[in-house]
């Protein structure tokens, strides 16, 4: 009997989760508002020495690319979660962490994708050495994924519960550090003419290892949910 | 001997085996844990000779030394623990679990408070951002988020799934926490008592500090039944067990 | 013929309290199940038991013989679930809605139209969710089951916002699918007569 | 072999094969040098970088240790048994801060190719001995273990 394969499924619920953020664009805008504003807010607290911003450029840039990444991790489950679909996707026949992994996808499509945009624009506001465009966008490109893989098991883990606000930045919060030290190192030592090779293999071997293993854990964490 | 093993094993899950198991260690750990502690803190304060570089002030490694190996050790515990609960649903496994977060918290905080202490005199300054002292402050947020986790939830059975889920994930976490900090920057020394090599620790003050880790590791154990008989009790406080227990 | 689906020594356990235990259940095609039973008595829980939604505290769920944690896709191949919630998305229309149904997975029989003129929602394809009532709602959600083939129909008050004609319309749906050898377990507040079918009741409250 | 059986395990191999990839990754970068401290030998050969603040680490120098002025400045020599580079601070130094002992500074060179450290850190080592046992094995010329280790 005819069904729809697999890798259907994948490209059906992708295109579903991006084709609501197109419906609700105005909600698809906030992340990226909130990046571009906490960056601005930093010259406004610490002065504006441009030695000193261009040397914590890479830094804040990371920061705020964390806080906005994780601001937005609600919504990859929680309107799936209110109306019943979560629950329909989990009786699916297909195995759970490929369509976890469509929706993370979407996500970050929406909401990670954008801040490539806009950093370089920031960099250059904050003064951050030229040499260190190309590795700030390299990072970013790495980086944002692997918050949003990351950000998805604590969602997961929280989606069922009332205040799951303030327990979610405490559970994914730690979880970001390694992605926030190397990116930020990253673009640090490509701001000092030195080569970053180290810190992007090391990019993308969480990238990778993200890509393999949270979807496994964002699935047994939904199902917990749900129970 | 496999088979004894797995008959043990479910054994040690049923809830009022376990509770009287436990209530019948908890004076002997007592003892074994007053002998070394004595033993250990004497040996540390007292016998042993000053370092020829810090003096006197390093003898808080009898503390601080023992505290941080715990606070890694008691997080093996819970993801071992996790593993049991998402593979076999041992809901003791659940409680040693959540009943260890607590305790591996204190230590953290024990091990980052006299590790504090310690860099005073040592580096000039209370708090670094060290690879050593960074990772250990994470692990303690780690630990403050089972702990949130745990009390989020109200059905506990599936909150010590959730718990388990996120030890596990944690687990994987920390040995990239730990590197990537410690490339990040570092100043904290290397390992001295588990280097393969011969240890590089007078046997004076090696004796000691030993003594002192075990005494922690009984300690753990001890606070650890303790927490789990009462989590018992208000589990199961509707079984028939529990009301046999305070009815005789 | 032996049964489809059979509960083991079924046990279900919420905040301390023992809702079922020792539940045996066999059902054969042809066969279906009405959960009665008050507030609070476990109908929900046992239907989620059923689904895998939801772990026993002990007992096992068995399709065709087979624990249903072993039997894995094969199982969900077979099963459609309408819960409380409908299921459906606000911000995307029928047919976009029943589309993601059809992409989960399991075989797939009629045409999309069809399926909508079987629940007379036929002109509203192309409309969006959010524009519809509630009863219409609740007809999308069961339109669910018919755009896919599965063998058990798993149903949480299906009948709620739904005036009578709609009622016996979904009724000789259920009537339809038995004939062809499906399974069905359902609870309901409201009576349902369908004398031509097999009915088993299970009354949680006693 | 059933259709969702085959599926399953070309998922399994998929996410074997991401996990040996992203391990495979790791090792390489644990391959590369990835401290971005500098030793004495580097600020020599031009590896460091000019007008920007970098970390560099090595031995306090042996009599080198002045204090030209009234203040809280300290001039030394710093060396990773290979070059040497001269370090100015200003500023309260550590108690672990002795001749010969391994320190970190933070700072930026200045025109005269020395080093201006904003920060000092004193690193210890991980060796604990009696002051006597310590003298006994300097006498005898004994290398303490993990003095020789790189960068301090």
């Amino acid at each position: 009997m005819k069904r729809l394969s697999l890798s259907q499924a994948f490209w059906f619920l992708l295109r579903r989760d991006l084709l609501l953020a197109f419906r609700n664009r105005s909600e698809m805008a906030n992340p990226l508002l909130f990046f571009v504003l906490v960056i601005t807010l930093f010259p406004l607290a610490i002065g504006a020495e441009p030695n000193l911003l261009a040397r914590i450029a890479p830094g804040i840039i990371w920061v705020a690319a964390l806080l906005a990444s994780m601001l937005s991790l609600d919504g990859i489950f929680r309107s799936d979660f209110d109306d019943g679909t979560l629950e329909q996707m989990l009786l699916s026949a297909h195995p759970v962490p490929v369509l976890v992994l469509a929706k993370v996808t979407a996500h970050w499509l929406v909401t990670g994708l954008p801040l490539l945009l806009v950093a370089p624009l920031l960099a250059m506001m904050l003064g951050l050495d030229e040499d260190a465009y190309g590795i700030l966008l390299l990072t970013i490109l790495l980086g944002t994924p692997v918050l949003s893989l990351i950000g998805s098991i604590g969602v997961a883990l929280t989606v069922g519960l009332r205040k799951g606000g303030i327990i979610l930045s405490l559970l994914v919060l730690p979880l970001y550090v390694p992605v926030l030290i190397f990116s930020s190192s990253a673009i640090d030592v490509a701001a000092s003419g030195l080569p970053a090779t180290a810190q992007i293999s090391m990019m993308l071997a969480f990238l990778f290892l993200a890509l393999s293993l949270s979807p496994v854990a964002t699935a047994a964490a939904l199902k917990m949910s749900m129970s | 001997m496999f088979k004894w093993f797995v008959k043990w094993f479910h054994r040690m899950g049923s809830p009022p085996h376990f509770y009287r198991f436990a209530g019948s260690w908890l004076p002997w750990l007592t003892v074994v844990f007053t002998v070394l502690t004595v033993a250990g803190l004497y040996g540390g304060l007292v016998l042993a000779p000053p370092d020829y570089q810090q003096g006197e002030s390093y003898r808080i490694i009898f503390i601080h030394v023992p505290a941080a190996w715990m606070s890694m050790f008691i997080y093996m515990v819970m993801a071992s623990c996790g593993i049991i609960v998402l593979v076999w649903r041992m809901k003791l496994a659940e409680v040693v679990l959540i009943c260890s977060a607590p305790i591996g918290a204190s230590f953290t905080f024990l091990a980052l408070v006299t590790g504090s202490l310690w860099g005073k005199p040592m580096w000039g300054t209370y708090w670094v951002w060290d690879a050593r002292l960074t990772s250990e402050l994470i692990l303690l947020f780690l630990y403050l988020g089972v702990i949130g986790l745990y009390g989020a939830i109200d059905e506990k059975r599936v909150a010590g799934r959730a718990v388990a889920i996120l030890a596990i994930v944690g687990m994987i976490n920390i040995p990239i926490i730990h590197y990537s900090v410690e490339w990040w920057n570092s100043l904290h020394q290397g390992a001295t008592v588990t280097k393969m090599d011969k240890p590089s620790i007078h046997w004076t003050m090696l004796v000691p500090l030993l003594l002192m880790a075990l005494s922690f590791k009984v300690y753990f154990i001890i606070s650890l039944f303790q927490r789990v008989r009462a989590e018992l009790l208000h589990r199961e406080r509707n079984s028939r067990w529990v009301e046999e227990l305070f009815r005789s | 013929m032996s049964a489809l689906l059979q509960t083991r020594d079924l046990c279900c356990v919420k905040d301390d309290r023992v809702l079922f235990e020792g539940m045996n259940l066999a059902l054969k095609a042809g066969q279906i199940l009405l959960v009665e039973g008050k507030n609070g008595s476990g109908k929900t829980s046992l239907l989620r038991i059923l689904t895998g939604l939801s772990l026993p505290e002990s007992g096992d769920v068995l399709w065709q013989g087979r624990p249903i944690s072993e039997v894995g896709a094969d199982y969900y191949e077979q099963v459609n679930y309408v819960g409380h919630h409908d299921g459906i998305k606000r911000d995307l229309t029928c047919l976009e809605n029943l589309r993601l149904v059809q992409a989960m997975g399991k075989p797939l029989p009629i045409d999309l139209d069809d399926a909508l003129e079987k629940v007379n929602l036929y002109r509203f394809g192309d409309n969006y969710v959010a524009t519809l009532s509630a009863g219409q709602k609740r007809r999308l959600a069961l339109a669910r089951l018919v755009v896919t083939e599965a063998q058990l129909w798993i149903m949480d008050e299906p009948f709620t916002s739904l005036d009578k004609a709609s009622m016996a319309m979904f009724q000789e749906m259920f009537e339809q699918h038995l004939e062809k050898g499906g399974v069905i377990v359902l609870t309901s507040h409201h009576d349902i007569e369908m004398p031509q079918s097999d009915v088993v009741r299970l009354n949680l409250s006693e | 072999m059933t259709p969702a059986r085959k599926k399953r395990l070309t998922l399994i191999i998929l996410m074997v094969a991401g996990i040996a990839v992203g391990v495979g990754f790791a090792l390489k970068a644990l391959n590369e040098n990835i401290m971005f401290f500098f030793s004495p030998a580097d600020i020599q050969a031009g590896k460091a970088p000019a007008n920007k603040d970098f970390r560099v680490g090595g031995l306090v120098v042996e009599g080198t240790v002045k204090r030209p002025g009234e203040g809280l400045t300290v001039e030394f020599n710093l060396t990773d048994n290979d070059s040497v580079v001269k370090v100015k601070y200003t500023g309260i130094l550590p108690d672990l801060f002795r001749e010969g002992q391994g320190i970190i500074a933070n700072g930026r060179l200045n025109d005269k190719g020395e080093f201006i450290a904003s920060e000092v850190l004193a690193k210890h080592d991980e060796n604990y001995m009696p002051p006597e046992v310590m003298d006994a094995m300097k006498k005898s010329g004994q290398k303490m273990p993990g003095m020789d280790k790189k960068g301090i």
